[in-house]
């Protein structure tokens, strides 16, 4: 009774509580160690191809076999975590920032805003993604925009693609929460709008931002191997775990060399099921009504 | 009703004006036209500039939107380059193969995504709950292609149970229930694997809805009148889950008739999706123009459907 | 004195949470006898609700769980029916109706349908029998033009409406015992009114016994013929309506009494009982009301008081009364 | 002729560009290639063991199914875009010449050609039995109607009948004359072209022409508007072997035998062009699904396919070749010194190898192996040699800088290079470029595009480098290395080269033109304004039951399938 | 002042007779909106022209049954919500015509305790912040100083210092209640409008509240408009007491004239149905027939006809006028 802990003390207390989250946090720390450390240790080079060791089945010199220009699938897989972790988390966290911005304020301001952004939302749905990709690809050709630094436009573009669903989400709840008495309370206290969005109602939003941000990581590492082919994404021979498993894509690679696609396809179930499990705990974390837990 | 519905539509146009500028402007911007596109080897300078004053690629930009606009409001979608036919007969001999697997698949998700969804929910956090989430995570960490040819790999290649590909065997000269046959026989991979793909996350969603209305009032009312579980559950707790979902059923609306254009290919499936797609490519801009304002159409009248839907569908909210 | 109709024995309901066992109803005993209304009043959170959802067999489990104890329906103990057995019992012999008429019916179906249900499956009507039997019971409970009510949709119609249906379905088998989870709370004082009412007048024609829920003394004034007073899961005081309004023993029912404003009773201020409900979490073994109670003392911090009747029919559960107490 | 990404495989369309003179056969020259295991990786393999076929493929006595890629359903010579719909065209309607094998034409429709000495009139006779598949005569002024529609303004197919120089083909083609002035029906099979100029492809492309029913066509044309006629892009009619049954936009077309086929009723009653995709197209043929299929050629499929002991498999040289772009107008590449030395720097043969084994071959210039404009004479092979590579980078001024990169007058010497993804020579060039370039000093910064994007940059002139592959017809005669050839990717420049293709294109005589475009190969050979990379093979694999095929890199299969039969 | 207020500790003095809040003709209808198409279809005609004032150091009830327009006076006389007709003053000035920044300034003047402790506080912030954070929003305290002033009125309220961290589900109802007390006195306003603060709670926290509140009062010369539907609560704070019916008043008198001399069917009616907790004594009931009607719809004449046990033909047709019959005591009904 007379111990006072801070909110965050007791959101980290329940979090570390709650088992699967903690694995789940576990798993993805152990992910980005693998990505970021693993490639420190391999003996051998990205973009060292030998055409000799090509096609290679798993074997102690190479722990996952090798792909059809004779790279080491280890180091690939491990490099490509690299791009497809930080594209994954990113471009969510863009597209959750977005859409739970503007789902916020055209809910709270509805009339003039409401109308604008959901007619934008609208319009977002019904515009064809393909050639826009392939335009805003030419373009930062154009622009001789470096492309190491694309992967930043192509964070910015799958989270810019994503934003309308959660928009949508988080606006018809601040429509009822922005009704709730506590809403009146602030109104009352006259408070400044901004306060009442960013303080009052995004936080109550949490739940579902978190339901649709960790549903969206698996889709964003996925995104990004079919934009690369549109000059936005990554460029080959930098890997992505997306565009590993895509160069498996006929059946024979299917059938006879499993260690090409198994281990992407691995590490992107892994990741996003450690991340849904982080999800689950942070939103029962986060959630102050939970007493248990 | 009816007027409200009118004003609707009405509304529509401003949206779908300023729909048909942006995809126009886009098309303006794509890098390269149907003439660069086409790469013919033969092509001479001069050869490719009497062909894009002939397809009126030659115009000012703004003068070619208000002509394809003014064609468009006739329902003149133009023709299209390379099939050399009008847009809307190239949309309506491949848009329907399309819609029959999209339309399948809807039907059969709904159906198991309701029943895992309510089954899981029923028993949260259960053996059965957990296996079906981890699924889900499953198959949201594949790409769609692959599912495919896992499929195609098992079903048609081991053990030839299914058709490989395609929608008919080749020179089956069949008409009415044998066709039909031959053509249900083909669907049966495409809908599963589209099936697969697209029941997690809806699993997900009528999980959370029958979680909710799991803990109202109403069924414990159900249950203090003492009957069986089974009614209270696909009874009285099922038709309310399914009140929130029956408004997405008008954003399908668009997904019903846009093809899907890495699984018709994987499937052979002679579907919209992937003439869309070579639209694309070879900057077929009649076709492509066409078909993007055909689903944009359908989106809008997908979210007006979903709003009426969801008045007809819960009766608190129903018209009087 | 009329026959036992349900008896509770030592009842135990607990519900884990991870914080900590709540022992919701610990060691709860009492009985209703058939054609009395009985009423539980007792704060928020005390465990009134838990006690007839126990009885209804209707405990969330999990985390709810019946730990111990037996209840005795017309001699049967309930805890021991199977599900087929308990699911004929419920809503045939024994009927619950909920605090809230909003949401206590299913907004999807209509009225017609919800009251025609228990005895379309309890008593096996045909569909034409049902619909003349609920348009019975919809005018039994004072709506006009039952045919229009019996098609309409719980939207339509106000909370009195609702709860009167409420009433009418649990009525619909002529069930012995009627629970009443604080069924006026929600209502308007006027409605709350016709409400009681027509309690009152369906058990004097129909001799149903009641068990209601109530925090409100003013309602169990009115309606009640024996009071339970529970505090913290526990039965604190058991006495008949005028026996408990005349003398209340314990000091919480004490404090009740003098805390509420009554209407040209003026006082000038207020008595209120201090502190606040204890947290339910792992209560210990001693009187939860202690460090609330004016005459707390030290036996009261380190041992429960047994619930005894000291007069004849009036229970009580305090120290005060005991020569333990009183030795202090 | 040449041009076209060959990316655009689809689209590259044949319409035959050669004269009818003899040359060396193809496969000649093929085997006198330098390559180290082609001669046993490429060519034809037989079935080994037809009895193992497979009953499903065994069933259809009658007919065969062949896999293709969907044919848009333009099913009209004059307006086809794709090699699919022209499989379907190759079928139904027959021109006035046919290519060979070699690549040279021969007769088909017509029975007789003369040429006026001055070579600019032609007189054509149709034989005397060619029918439509509906009972009509072929007849002169048919020819003359497919030139009218040619020549007609609202044509938008792909051909460029007015580069033809038909005299009054373009009073026609602007609406002030109703007549082509310059062709003559003489009589009813006798039609006499006249032409205002003539080069090497006059008689090619006059040959190629095929006549259209205009009973059939022709009921509702005006001139000025072409769209009655694509209205029948549905339901070809035509003289050739075959006539369509049915088609299944994006399934099947249905193919029957014509009886009254001027050659002689084709041997099979029944065809079908069954529509696969490249997932499943290999898995179909080894359950007898299909009797034909083009199949991607690599390892792996090779392999599979050979495995079944029941098909055919031919493997054939792609008439095209894959090259990285440099931009000759860029100072970095202006001096040839650079861009050989980027040539010696970039090991061809690892790229080749990695991504297609043994079945593409480097190349060292712009020629097909199986032409017979091709040469190795005086051709510099540019094997892999960093150290040459290094010193011409040393003697152009280019010299290493601290961080190892190379600079000439404080500019670092980096070059963008641009390629489209999902294309195996891409996957393995990107990685052994980008680390040989290295070596050489030369930072590479790769981005992947889409094709159209590339092809836009290089209209700007905006780029360093690309990667692309040129499609190639049978006559060398090219625009790509001409000064502001209309193919011309390059910018490259020199006036020796387009004196050479200018003479070549208007000679007759192919043993002049051999010569002559062996010297223009030999200077392009050593300016290098691009890097040639490699020439691919195409793969087809037939079921074992079906014999009497005659195929070649320049004669595609549906030329011969009116002469194959099942065998027993 | 009449002579029948009776001066007692509890209710104050009744107020210097100087007015701060005047509420004239108030209108206040919302509109229907026709389900999922949100189309006007009618009005709900919340507060129907209702006028009274409260003079400064007053308290003033208002009762009357769920949906009769108590709320919406309470909200829309701070504006919370907009006005559809008449006039709200606050200290002689408009409320409804003030800008924005006007009236958020006046905001710091007057707040508002809600019915629901549970509903009227923001989950997910802590409770010193929601105390705090109007003064820091405002810019009336500078950061370092709030936690001060907020524990400052955290104790004044009944609340301990430790409470300052904690997230509001950590609290029971009554503790709820006095968070949401703090919350507008920190502001230190001279009105405050209290929304039915004790229906939500237990008798045993209602008292606590109720003292609450009347100390409160006495120390810092507060203003209440109090809304309760539980006459007896009524009683025992306000000076002053409206009863209103579907969004008009139908009584208006002195608490103790009102309650030993009501006038109006209803307020009769009212008093009668609240349960006494006195098994013995059995008293004349008047039980009201049939529902509240709709205020979308309310009846014509009189609003209360349709359930009034003395309504006649007159009463159906006109609407009774408003008046004063002495004693400040006010009531809309023929036959008072
Ligand atoms: N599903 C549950 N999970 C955890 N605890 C529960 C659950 N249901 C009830 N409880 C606990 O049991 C105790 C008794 O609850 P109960 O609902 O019986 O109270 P009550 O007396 O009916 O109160 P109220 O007047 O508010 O209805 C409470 O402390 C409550 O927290
Ligand atoms: N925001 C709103 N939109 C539409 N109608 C409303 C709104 N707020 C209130 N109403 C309607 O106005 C009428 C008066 O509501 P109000 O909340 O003022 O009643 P109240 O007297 O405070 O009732 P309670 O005792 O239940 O709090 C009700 O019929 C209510 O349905
Ligand atoms: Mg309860
Ligand atoms: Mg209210």
């Amino acid at each position: 009774m007379v111990k006072v802990e801070s909110p965050w003390r007791i959101a980290i207390r329940r979090f570390a509580k709650n088992r699967l989250a903690l694995i789940g946090l576990i798993i993805l720390f152990l992910m980005f160690v693998l990505c970021f450390l693993g490639p420190v240790f391999s003996p051998y080079e990205l973009n060292q191809t030998s055409v000799k060791n090509k096609n290679l089945a798993p074997s102690a010199e190479y722990w996952l076999g090798t792909d059809k220009l004779g790279r080491d699938v280890l180091l690939r897989v491990m490099l490509a975590g690299r791009i497809s972790l930080t594209v994954g988390l990113v471009a969510t966290a863009i597209s959750v920032v977005i859409g739970a911005t503007l789902g916020a304020v055209a809910g709270f301001y509805r009339r003039f805003a409401d109308t604008l952004i959901m007619r934008i939302a609208d319009i977002f749905l019904a515009l064809p993604t393909l050639p826009i990709l392939i335009t805003l690809g030419a373009i930062l050709s154009d622009l001789k925009i470096e492309p190491s630094k694309r992967i930043y436009f192509l964070m910015l573009i799958i989270g810019i693609l994503g934003w309308v669903g959660l928009a949508r989400l988080v606006r018809s709840q601040i429509l009822t929460l922005r009704e709730q008495e506590f809403m009146q309370a602030t109104e009352a206290l006259g408070l400044r709008d901004s306060r009442k969005i960013f303080r009052h109602l995004m936080p109550n939003t949490i739940p579902i931002i978190i339901v649709s941000a960790t549903l969206g990581v698996a889709g964003a590492i996925l995104t990004e191997s079919a934009l690369s082919f549109l000059g936005l994404g990554v460029v080959p021979p930098t890997p992505s775990w997306g565009n590993m498993i895509n160069a498996a894509n006929n059946l024979i690679d299917f059938r006879k060399r499993p260690w090409i696609w198994i281990p992407p396809g691995v590490c992107i179930l892994v990741t996003v099921t450690a991340i849904n499990l982080i999800g689950d705990g942070l939103r029962d974390a986060l959630d102050p009504k939970m007493k248990s837990r | 009703m009816s007027q409200y519905i009118i004003r609707r539509l009405l509304q529509m146009i401003p949206t779908l004006i300023g729909i048909s500028i942006i995809v126009f402007a886009i098309s303006q911007m794509v890098p390269g036209d149907y003439i660069t596109a086409s790469q013919n080897p033969n092509m001479t300078a001069e050869r490719a500039d009497q062909l894009r004053a002939l397809y009126g690629l030659d115009l000012p930009p703004v003068q070619q939107y208000f002509i394809w606009a003014k064609n468009m409001l006739v329902g003149n979608l133009g023709d299209s380059f390379q099939h050399k036919m009008p847009v809307t007969e190239v949309i309506n001999t491949y848009v329907w193969n399309s819609f029959v697997i999209a339309f399948a698949t809807l039907i059969l998700s709904w159906v198991i995504a309701a029943f895992v969804g309510v089954f899981s929910a029923q028993f949260q956090y259960s053996f059965f709950d957990k296996v079906v989430t981890l699924l889900v995570f499953l198959l949201m960490s594949l790409p769609s292609f692959f599912i495919g040819l896992l499929a195609i790999k098992y079903f048609a290649l081991d053990t030839k149970l299914l058709p490989t590909g395609g929608m008919t065997t080749a020179g089956l000269n069949a008409s009415g229930f044998e066709y039909l046959k031959d053509v249900g026989l083909h669907m049966i991979m495409p809908v599963a694997v589209m099936t697969t793909l697209s029941v997690g996350g809806l699993t997900r969603y009528f999980r959370t809805g029958m979680l909710e209305v799991i803990r109202q009032d109403y069924i414990r009312t159900a249950r203090a009148k003492g009957l069986k579980e089974r009614t209270v559950i696909f009874k009285h707790a099922f038709r309310n889950a399914l009140l929130p979902a029956i408004t997405l059923l008008g954003f399908e609306l668009p997904g019903l008739f846009g093809g899907a254009m890495i699984l018709e290919r994987v499937f052979n499936w002679p579907g919209i999706g992937q003439i869309y797609l070579a639209s694309l490519n070879l900057r077929d801009y009649p076709l492509m123009l066409g078909f993007t304002m055909f689903l944009a159409v359908l989106t809008l009248l997908g979210n007006l459907i979903s709003d009426i839907l969801y008045g007809v569908a819960d009766p608190r909210i129903r018209l009087k | 004195m009329a026959k036992e109709l349900v008896e509770f024995r030592n009842l135990e309901t607990h519900f884990k949470t991870s914080a900590g066992t709540v022992k919701a109803v610990n060691d709860v005993s009492f009985s209703i006898r058939e054609g009395e209304t009985l009423c539980v009043v007792g704060e928020s959170g005390c465990g009134k609700s838990v006690t007839a959802m126990s009885l209804m067999q209707l405990i969330e489990s999990p985390p709810g769980k019946i730990v111990g104890g037996e209840i005795f329906f017309e001699g049967k103990d309930l805890l021991k029916l199977n599900k087929k057995d308990m699911g004929r019992l419920r809503g045939k012999e024994i009927a619950m109706i909920f605090q809230e008429p909003m949401s206590s019916l299913n907004p999807v179906f209509t009225i017609g349908k919800q009251i025609t249900e228990p005895l379309l499956y309890h008593l096996n009507m045909t569909q034409k029998e049902a619909k003349a039997r609920a348009i019975e019971l919809i005018t039994m409970v004072g709506i006009p033009r039952p045919e229009k009510i019996f098609h309409s949709y719980p939207h339509e119609l106000s909370g009195g409406m609702r709860q009167r249906i409420m009433i009418a379905i649990a009525l619909s088998c002529n069930p012995k015992l009627l629970i009443a989870d604080e069924p006026t709370t929600a209502l308007d004082v006027t409605i709350q009114a016709q409400i009681l009412d027509l309690m009152r007048d369906i058990k004097t024609k129909m001799n149903t016994a009641i068990m209601m829920i109530t925090h409100d003394l003013g309602v169990v004034a009115e309606m009640a013929d024996f009071v339970v007073v529970m505090y913290a899961g526990k039965v604190i005081e058991e006495a008949s309506v005028l026996e408990l309004f005349r003398e209340p023993r314990h000091p919480y029912t004490q404090g009740l009494l003098k805390a509420k404003p009554v209407i040209n009773q003026r006082q000038e201020r207020l008595y209120s009982i201090p502190g606040q409900v204890p947290n339910p979490v792992d209560l210990g073994e001693n009187c939860h009301f202690h460090d609330r109670c004016e005459f707390c003392m030290e036996i009261c911090k380190a041992k429960a008081p047994p619930l005894r009747a000291h007069i004849d029919g009036h229970k009580t559960a305090c120290w005060l009364y005991e020569e333990e107490g009183k030795a202090q | 002729a040449c041009g076209g990404g060959e990316e655009a495989a689809s689209t590259d369309t044949t319409t035959p560009t050669e004269t009818a003179t003899d040359t060396t056969t193809p496969d000649e020259t093929a085997t006198e290639e330098t390559g180290t295991d082609s001669e046993s990786a490429i060519g034809f393999t037989e079935a080994t063991d037809v009895a193992t076929n497979n009953d499903v493929a065994l069933a259809r006595t009658d007919s065969a199914i062949i896999g293709t890629v969907a044919p848009q359903g333009v099913f009209n010579p004059l307006f086809h875009q794709t090699s699919y719909d022209y499989y379907v065209d190759y079928l139904v309607f027959p021109s006035l010449t046919k290519v060979k094998t070699d690549g040279t034409y021969e007769n088909d429709l017509a029975d007789d050609i003369k040429i006026s000495d001055d070579n600019k009139t032609y007189t054509f006779h149709i034989r005397d039995d060619a029918n439509y598949s509906d009972g009509t005569p072929v007849t002169a002024s048919d020819y003359l109607f497919a030139l009218k529609i040619y020549l007609d303004s609202s044509y938008d197919g792909q051909a460029d009948p007015l580069s033809w120089n038909i005299v009054g083909g373009k009073e026609y083609n602007e609406g002030t004359a109703t007549d082509i002035s310059g062709v003559k029906v003489i009589d009813d099979k006798t039609v006499e072209v006249t032409v205002s100029d003539y080069d090497a492809m006059t008689q090619v492309n006059l040959g190629g022409v095929t006549p259209l029913s205009e009973a059939y066509y022709g009921k509702d044309y005006k001139q000025g508007d072409v769209s009655s006629i694509k209205a029948f892009n549905g339901k070809p009619m035509g003289a050739g072997p075959y006539k369509v049954t049915k088609y299944t936009a994006g399934q099947e077309v249905d193919f029957e035998a014509n009886e009254g086929y001027y050659d002689g009723a084709p041997k099979i009653p029944k065809l079908i062009y069954k529509v696969t995709t490249d997932t499943t197209n290999l898995a179909m043929l080894q359950a007898g699904e299909t009797d034909l299929d083009n199949i991607t050629v690599n390892e792996d499929n090779v392999e599979e396919l050979k495995a079944t002991g029941f098909l055919d498999v031919d493997i054939l040289k792609n008439n095209g070749y894959g090259y990285v772009a440099m931009n000759n107008n860029n100072p970095l590449f202006s001096d040839v010194k650079v861009r050989q030395a980027l040539t010696y720097g970039l090991n061809r043969a690892e790229v080749v190898e990695a991504a297609y084994g043994p079945y593409a071959e480097v190349i060292n210039i712009p020629q097909s192996d199986v032409s017979w404009a091709y040469t190795d004479e005086n051709i510099d092979p540019y094997d892999y040699d960093v150290e040459k590579a290094k010193s011409l980078l040393d003697e152009a001024g280019w010299v290493e800088g601290a961080d190892g990169i190379r600079e000439k007058d404080g500019k670092k010497f980096e070059v963008n290079f641009s390629a489209t993804a999902d294309n195996p020579v891409v996957d393995a060039l990107i990685p052994i470029m980008t680390e040989n370039y290295e070596q050489l000093g030369i930072k590479l910064v790769v981005e992947t595009l889409d094709f159209n994007a590339i092809m836009e940059k290089k209209d700007k002139g905006d780029y360093d480098m690309f990667f692309a592959a040129w499609g190639l017809t049978p006559d060398p005669d090219s625009t790509v290395y001409i000064t502001d050839g209309a193919q011309n990717n390059s910018g490259y420049s020199n006036p020796e080269v387009d004196a050479l293709y200018a003479k070549g294109k208007k000679e007759l005589d192919i043993n002049e033109r051999k010569k002559i475009y062996a010297e223009a190969y030999q200077k392009i050979n050593a300016d290098a304004p691009e890097i040639l990379m490699y020439q691919r093979t195409n793969m087809l694999a037939i079921n074992g039951r079906l014999d009497g095929w005659d195929i070649s890199p320049y004669k595609d299969f549906p030329l011969s399938l009116h002469q194959v039969e099942i065998a027993e | 002042m009449s002579e029948s207020v009776v001066q007692v500790d509890t209710r104050h003095s009744g107020g210097t007779g100087e007015p701060l809040v005047q509420v004239e003709n108030l209108k206040k209808y919302f509109p229907i909106t026709g389900g999922v198409f949100q189309r006007r279809v009618g009005d709900v005609k919340a507060v129907d022209g209702v006028s009274f004032t409260i003079n400064k150091g007053e308290s003033f009830g208002l009762v009357g049954e769920s949906g009769c327009g108590k709320s919406t006076i309470g909200r829309t006389l701070l504006r919370l919500n907009d006005k559809t007709d008449g006039s709200v003053h606050f200290e002689g000035r408009d409320l409804h015509k003030l800008s924005k920044s006007e009236l958020r300034n006046m905001r710091t003047k007057m707040q508002i305790v809600f019915q629901d402790p549970f509903s009227s506080l923001n989950p997910r912030i802590k409770v010193g912040e929601a105390i705090g954070e109007a003064l820091l929003d405002h810019g009336l305290v500078s950061r370092k100083d709030v936690k001060e002033r907020v524990i400052e009125t955290m104790k004044l309220c009944g609340l301990a210092e430790y409470h300052y961290d904690r997230f509001p589900h950590e609290f029971s109802g009554g503790q709820r209640q006095r968070i949401g007390i703090a919350r507008a006195l920190i502001m230190n306003p001279d009105f405050i409008v209290a929304d039915e603060p004790v229906s939500a709670l237990d008798v045993s926290i209602q008292a606590q509240i109720i003292n609450l509140l009347s100390d409160l009062q006495s120390e810092k010369q507060l203003t209440y408009l109090f809304i309760s539907h539980d006459l007896s609560v009524v009683e025992h704070l306000c000076n002053r007491v409206g009863v209103m019916y579907l969004g008009t008043m139908m009584e208006m008198a002195p608490t103790d004239e009102l309650f030993s001399n009501p006038l109006h069917p209803y307020t009769k009616a009212l008093m009668s149905a609240i349960p006494v907790p006195d098994p013995t004594l059995k008293r004349e009931r008047i039980v009201l027939q049939g529902d509240i009607p709709s205020p979308a719809n309310p009846p014509s004449g009189c609003k209360f006809h349709t359930r009034c046990p003395m309504a006649s033909d007159i009463c159906k047709q006109q609407i009774p006028e408003y008046r004063n019959v002495g004693n400040e005591h006010f009531v809309a009904c023929h036959f008072a």
